[in-house]
């Protein structure tokens, strides 16, 4: 079931949770909504299933009430209870006081009951629902017998249990273990892919959006900044705030006079009109280099090392540099150089960015590497 | 005040008391030229007479129950025949029980028999818990008594009917009065006659009426010296003052102000037109005395709890 | 004295301070405002032969009482049950002007003394009274029947259902709500599947305390009851009435009924929340 | 917002039944002792209130309650702070026990008490002895206050500092303070609203309290008659009135502790929101 | 000062938390006690603080009681109060009616008045710190009005106004967001490098402890299982719980006959006697190719591709393998072999590790990368 929202808008009192907007998912997509705390991911989100009322226009100050389709259907004004949605919460909202089973069977249990299975049917359907959420030892534990990753599998095939058109989840993973948290990532992953519906799902942490969504919408303050898949959001972020809200930053910032930026001691020839600039790079868009090259002199002392699985990451400070900078090394490189705290190195860019005050102009430069 | 005196008192003469030590300070200073104080002590009777056994330090007790004085006699702490210190079997008032109807006594309610009709409500307390409540059923039980010339079958029968048109039992006095005047249940309120008549004159003379029948129990209101405790006090002579005062010609013309019967010639004759003349049964004689009586009658499961099984 | 020991063994390496003091106090205080009183019920209750203990509180006037007693208390602790619950239902989901005060409003019987709270109702429930001639022509009497007892109960034990179930509705999660919605529950379904249950071990509680509190009740029974022999005397009445004859044994024996009840009740109650608990907050299958 | 019982006619509904029936169960009640207060006119109200036994009682009254509450606030906060910071058998028994006071009828209560310190109690008949008279005297009434309200400091604190956890006196152990300044500079700010709480209804209690301190009281007029057992005495005396002036005079005081409790509720709340 | 715990064990009731153990931990050292939940990192860390006291030797059915040195100044039986240590709680465990100010200065107001500085000093001496914590303009401040961030540096510089000699620290980022826990993480260390005092933290976290700690302390089930520098725990883990607790891990079982494994239609030649063995790899251990080479032939498909920071993700799968393969390629790589979901490829092994069932045994075995 696809979902289209136009011209969707929210405010809270005086605060506005969403500015206008449009946003359109396609019949089995995989969608995660990704953003700083507060940028209105959870009401967007409640929007879609019907928990929270999207402006009217009066109330909006606009002619044009939004709306909101699933598939054909306009949804707009169609009650949660009936909008055939799955809902995820961040903390599982089981039912405390209900068996695993009771939980998943709930919803078929509330049927009206001219469409209510037989209770042979439930069982089974609740059985087969847990053995695919891998719980079917499981079915009458309570909820405070089992640990946070299996609470979210139940809560999930709980929301599988009636056939949603459309499941929705915010945060899901949000308050587990970080290994727990991979696992069930990859694992909800291979369910959607398997089982086809559409998702949305909300979060504030970058590599989980990434690793998991076919499409990224990424949002600040209300609004949505990008919507792209993974890759090119990496590769090509819209605007600055993309591109720092997607992963560690470090920055130069200097005068450029006919073609060379500096900052204090720093020296770096670029291509770029006279005056004030500004340049960007992600950690492993740096090399360390013992000697300073033709082109580039940005020294700078090792103050920090660490060992963090393939990679080593270097912290890196210089009188130039008013925060310090990290890099990211293999390790056959961060031997082959030796490095140890306080030694002076030399940093050579493989690529930087830049962007202009006009959000959506994205200048890269990339170094063969 | 040189000394302090304290009388223990049932609950319903708050205001008889409050007219009376006035009176007495002022005797006693003509007297003694000793100025002292009475302090008032309220209560259910009994519950009072619980108090001092339990060491509330009355010096004086003015009961309306001559049971209540014989428990703190068997303590030990009043005399033994404390009845014969005093004039009266130390009761230096008396009342017995009368009737208050509504105005006109629709029911026509003249003596006890009229309150076995099968359409009267009758209100009084609790003679399980209530002295008061204790002289109206004796009260109606010596008159069966006499009636039926002793048949014990049908003096039960008469008492059957008679709490079965009972509506509501207070814990005391007061509430069945409040019951009878203030909510106006039932069709008569049984109480002393002194309390009768105060009633009347409290909530409207034309309201009520006070009917007292021909026959009826006599109740004293019997005071005794705590001599363990006036001893202890240093007041066994402020104590026996106190009482003796109450036997003046002075105090026996106040108390019948409050509407209680007195002995003194002289004030009765004064107040004679207030008190018709009754036939006033004795519990001694009746009864056999007030040990038969609670035994007999008002301890658990007695002939009270038998007469009122369903 | 040993347990002394086992305590200062327990208490040699505590981190926070003043576990020898607290102790101290609260023992010392314990045993003589609470325990050190409760000995002379004992010591009364032990002048009785088993066989006259028997007889007195199994003397048919007092066993009439129990009934009545225990069925008042029993329908104002339901009433007080529907009534607290649809309070702490209003006061905690909705919001409305003078909500601050009806929730104050909540806590009276408890700020009231009982006596007076007693002859309030009997006035205004006696048949001359405003509610009682409200009332009257529809055939129903409060005062001076068991339904006067049962109301005077249900008054000065209101607060206890509300204010244990408010605070467990208050920290309901919203999401309890909107898991029910999205798996398409209406509103009475879900209320009672999902939000009852969970409301169940406070409201159980509430009324079980509601329901001791109401066992013992006197000051404001006692103006409404009428005190009919068999029909409307309440089992505090017969403690009264032995005590107004002497007899404290017996008043005491009749007490250790109604006390034995409370505290059993109390105690149940006690242990089937901490399995209620157990079982929502984790512990092992 | 989606939630259980939205919907306007519900909302309507169960907001209409539940403010009727507070306001017949409650509020009327509370109208109908000040209108028997003053059935009468002020006048009489005024007379009654200035009567010297009144006024007795009052003063009996108000002196109990001081000093009943800092005893008992004293006992619930050692209590809270035994119960919720410390491990040690018996914890369990010794919150159960303080709930005696809630299960044992007040007429009881009394009863225990003159059993015991009465003349013929075993401790009573040595303190005769000696010419102490604790019952029918105000240390009687204090120690039958001082158990029926013991429980109800310790009741408001422990579910609270249950909740706070011990986390942040740790805190200051760690910096090197000593008990009493934990107490004062951390403890202390963190319950005072729950201790308040507590010494109000402690208060609500103290000052009502009727059958237990009736048995113990002797109700010696001027002496030893609080304001609870002063409007027994009138109502027995005929003095409908005048018992209905004291009984509004309690009424007046719960209705401050109401309104003392819920301006603390609402202050508690604030801050919550701030936070 | 040093540290030096001899002996030590903790039982709660039945449950043992620490079974005897030793440690030493050297003066100016950052220490980090890594493990899962319930390991007993919390109760280690307490003990030593002097929050929880350790087993005495009746107790715990031992002669020795155990003991705790700092430095040459045996503390077992000092109160916490005189330990001199600095202590931050998980929760921060701020003391919410203070300011920020407040807060910080309680340690010293605390003071006895002998030796209490004078409140111009105490104003002085707080106004350093929050400046250390940079935090001078939040000054009054209440706990509630700040990030769970600066919370944490409150908590940080209330713990070291009274100067402790050891600074021990109970998950102190554990309550806080990815980002902000990186920077906060970033800060300790420079500070505590700087002020040079002896600090131990708990975490439960791999990459925080292995970024942060001089030596990682990895516990599991009240027993210590390691200590090491976090290069050495990584290349070197002393058992299998060690190397399967520090990162992801792909596992290999087969019969080998002759110097080759196998497993279903995967082959493997490896330097192993005959038996069923188990070989275990990190994903960026792994190498994909085209085609299969004379020693290796482990064909796989491709599942599932993320690209995360300077990496891509791979998931892999085949019949012979009971759970997927998790493969980390830089972009490079996966741009040259092109790779598509579903896509067919072949598994090389750079290095892979093996564990005997003696828990000091690791076996190695590295390709030239
Ligand atoms: N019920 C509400 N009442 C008032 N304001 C609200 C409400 N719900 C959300 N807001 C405001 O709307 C804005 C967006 O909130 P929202 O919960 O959608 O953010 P989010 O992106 O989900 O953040 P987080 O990552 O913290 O969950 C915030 O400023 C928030 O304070
Ligand atoms: N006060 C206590 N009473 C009883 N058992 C306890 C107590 N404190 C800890 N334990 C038990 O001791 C063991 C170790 O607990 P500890 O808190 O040290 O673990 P941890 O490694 O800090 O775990 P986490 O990462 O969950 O904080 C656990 O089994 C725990 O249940
Ligand atoms: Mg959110
Ligand atoms: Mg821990
Ligand atoms: O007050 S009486 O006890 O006499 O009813």
């Amino acid at each position: 079931m696809s979902i289209r929202l136009t011209n969707i808008s929210k405010t809270f009192g005086k605060t506005t949770a969403l500015y206008p907007l449009d946003l359109d998912i396609a019949e089995g997509e995989l969608v995660g909504l990704l953003g700083p705390s507060g940028s209105g991911k959870t009401t967007l989100l409640r929007i879609i299933a019907g928990l929270e009322q999207a402006d009217r226009g009066a109330q909006a100050g606009r002619i044009h009430a939004g709306r909101i389709h699933f598939g054909a259907r306009d949804v707009t004004n169609v009650h949660v209870r009936d909008r055939r949605i799955g809902f995820v919460f961040q903390h599982y909202a089981l039912f405390r006081h209900m068996s695993v089973f009771d939980n998943v069977a709930f919803g078929l249990t509330a049927l009206p009951r001219r469409d209510r299975p037989s209770s042979g049917e439930i069982r089974t359907r609740v059985h087969r629902l847990l053995e695919m959420v891998q719980l079917e030892t499981f079915a009458n534990r309570y909820p405070a017998q089992l640990s946070g990753g299996q609470q979210q599998r139940v809560s999930l095939a709980r929301a599988l249990a009636l056939k949603p058109d459309v499941l929705l989840l915010d945060e899901p993973f949000g308050a587990l273990d970080a290994k727990v948290r991979q696992e069930l990532r990859r694992w909800l992953r291979h369910l959607h892919d398997e089982l086809g519906f559409t998702s949305v799902f909300v979060t504030h942490d970058q590599e989980e959006a990434l690793e998991l969504s076919d499409r990224v919408v990424v949002m600040s303050n209300g609004r949505i900044e990008q919507i792209d898949e993974p890759d090119t959001l990496y590769r090509a972020p819209a605007n600055r705030f993309v591109f720092e809200f997607l992963g560690d930053v470090n920055r130069l910032e200097g005068e450029v006079r006919n073609g060379i930026l500096t900052c204090g001691d720093a020296r770096l020839a670029v291509d770029l009109p006279n005056g004030h600039q500004e340049l960007l790079m992600r950690p492993h868009e740096l090399r360390l280099t013992i000697n300073p090259s033709e082109t580039t002199h940005l020294p700078a002392i090792v103050t920090a090392i660490a060992p963090v699985g393939a990679e080593i990451r270097v912290e890196l400070e210089a009188d130039w540099l008013p925060s310090p900078w990290l890099a990211t090394l293999r390790h056959a490189d961060f031997e082959r150089l030796d490095i140890r705290r306080g030694q002076r190195l030399y940093i050579e860019l493989r690529r930087w960015h830049r962007f202009d005050k006009d959000p959506a102009s994205h200048a890269g430069f990339a170094l063969a590497s | 005040a040189d000394r302090e005196l304290l009388n223990s008192s049932y609950d319903i003469a708050r205001e008889l008391f409050a007219t009376i030590n006035p009176e007495f300070i002022d005797w006693w200073q003509e007297q003694q030229d000793e100025s002292v104080d009475v302090k008032q002590s309220h209560g259910g009777s009994s519950k009072q007479a619980r108090a001092i056994l339990q060491g509330l330090k009355a010096d004086v007790v003015t009961f309306n129950q001559v049971t209540d004085v014989d428990v703190l006699a068997e303590a030990g702490l009043v005399a033994e025949d404390w009845q014969q210190q005093f004039p009266n079997n130390a009761s230096p008032y008396y009342s017995t029980t009368a009737f208050l109807v509504r105005e006109g006594n629709p029911n026509g309610i003249e003596s006890w028999d009229d309150l076995i009709e099968d359409d009267v409500e009758i209100v009084f307390p609790n003679p399980k818990t209530s002295g008061n409540g204790r002289y109206t059923y004796l009260a109606a039980w010596g008159y069966a008594d006499r009636e039926l010339d002793g048949d014990e079958e049908k003096i039960r029968e008469f008492m059957k009917q008679f709490l079965n048109n009972v509506k509501v039992f207070d814990t005391g006095g007061r509430g069945a009065t409040t019951t009878f005047v203030e909510r106006n249940i039932g069709d008569v309120l049984i109480s002393f006659e002194s309390e009768v008549n105060n009633i009347r004159k409290e909530y409207g003379e034309d309201d009520y009426d006070v009917v007292v029948p021909p026959v009826s129990i006599l109740a004293e209101f019997p005071v005794a010296v705590v001599e363990q405790y006036a001893e202890r006090n240093d007041n066994l002579d402020l104590a026996k003052g106190y009482l003796d005062y109450l036997y003046t010609e002075e105090a026996q013309r106040l108390l019948a102000g409050f509407n209680y019967r007195v002995n003194d010639e002289t004030v009765q004759q004064e107040f004679a037109d207030q008190f018709p003349k009754t036939e006033l049964l004795r519990v001694e004689d009746v009864f056999g005395g007030w040990n038969e009586v609670m035994d007999q009658h008002f301890a658990g499961g007695g002939i009270l709890d038998q007469l009122q099984r369903r | 004295m040993s347990s002394t020991t086992l305590f200062a063994r327990a208490a040699s390496k505590r981190v926070l301070p003043g576990f020898g003091l607290s102790l101290g106090v609260v023992l010392l205080y314990v045993s003589l405002i609470l325990l050190l009183p409760m000995t002379s019920l004992i010591g009364e209750l032990s002048q009785l032969s088993l066989a006259e203990y028997w007889a007195i509180i199994s003397e048919e006037r007092v066993v009439a009482s129990y009934t009545i007693t225990i069925l008042a208390a029993a329908i104002a602790a339901i009433v007080n049950a529907v009534f607290g619950l649809l309070m702490a239902w209003v006061l905690v989901r909705y919001d409305f002007p003078g909500k601050r005060l009806l929730d104050a409003l909540m806590d009276l019987p408890f700020a009231l003394p009982t006596a007076v709270a007693g002859i309030t109702l009997a006035t205004m429930y006696s048949s001359s009274g405003f509610m009682g001639r409200l009332l009257a022509p529809l055939g129903i009497e409060v005062a001076y029947t068991w339904v006067g007892i049962a109301l005077a109960m249900a008054f000065t034990s209101i607060p206890f259902v509300v204010r244990t179930v408010q605070p467990v509705l208050e920290d309901l999660p919203v999401e309890i709500d909107e898991a029910a919605l999205t798996l398409g529950a209406s509103d009475g379904l879900a209320f009672r599947r999902v939000i009852l249950p969970l409301l169940w071990p406070a409201l159980v509680t509430g009324t079980g305390l509601a329901f001791v509190r109401s066992l013992g009740e006197f000051g404001a029974v006692i103006f409404i009851a009428g005190n009919m022999p068999y029909e409307t005397e309440i089992t505090s009445l017969m403690i009264f009435v032995k005590l107004q004859e002497y007899d404290y044994a017996g008043a005491s024996a009749i007490a250790s009924v109604v006390l034995a009840v409370s505290l059993l009740l109390l105690l149940a109650l006690n242990l089937w929340q901490g399995h209620f608990v157990k079982r929502l907050h984790g512990g092992k299958s | 917002m989606q939630r259980i019982g939205d919907k306007p006619t519900t909302r309507r509904w169960l907001i209409g039944t539940g403010v009727a029936l507070s306001l017949l169960f409650l509020l009327l009640p509370l109208v109908a002792i000040f209108a028997q207060a003053f059935a009468e006119g002020i006048g009489l109200f005024w007379e009654n209130l200035s009567d010297e036994y009144t006024l007795a009682a009052i003063g009996l009254t108000l002196f109990i309650a001081v000093l009943t509450i800092p005893i008992n606030l004293v006992f619930g906060v050692f209590l809270a702070w035994l119960v919720t910071r410390f491990e040690f058998p018996g914890r369990r028994l010794l919150q159960t026990l303080i709930d005696i006071p809630f299960a044992v009828s007040p007429v009881v209560a009394g009863l225990v008490y003159l059993l015991l310190y009465g003349r013929t109690g075993w401790i009573g008949g040595w303190l005769d002895g000696h010419d102490i008279q604790l019952m029918f005297a105000w240390p009687g009434i204090v120690l039958v206050t001082l158990f029926v309200t013991c429980p109800f400091v310790a009741r408001e604190l422990i579910p609270l500092m249950q909740a706070q956890g011990a986390r942040e006196e740790e805190a200051a152990v760690t910096l090197g303070a000593s008990g009493f300044t934990i107490f004062r500079r951390v403890t202390l700010p963190n319950i005072k609203w729950a201790l308040l709480y507590g010494v109000i209804l402690t208060n609500a209690r103290a000052v009502g309290e009727f059958g237990a301190v009736s048995v113990v009281s002797g109700s010696i007029r001027g002496e030893t008659n609080t304001l609870p057992l002063h409007v027994e005495l009138l109502y027995q005396d005929y003095n409908t009135v005048g018992a209905f002036t004291a009984a509004a005079l309690l009424a007046l005081i719960a209705l401050f502790t109401l309104a003392a409790k819920a301006g603390l509720e609402w202050r508690a709340a604030r801050r919550e929101e701030f936070r």
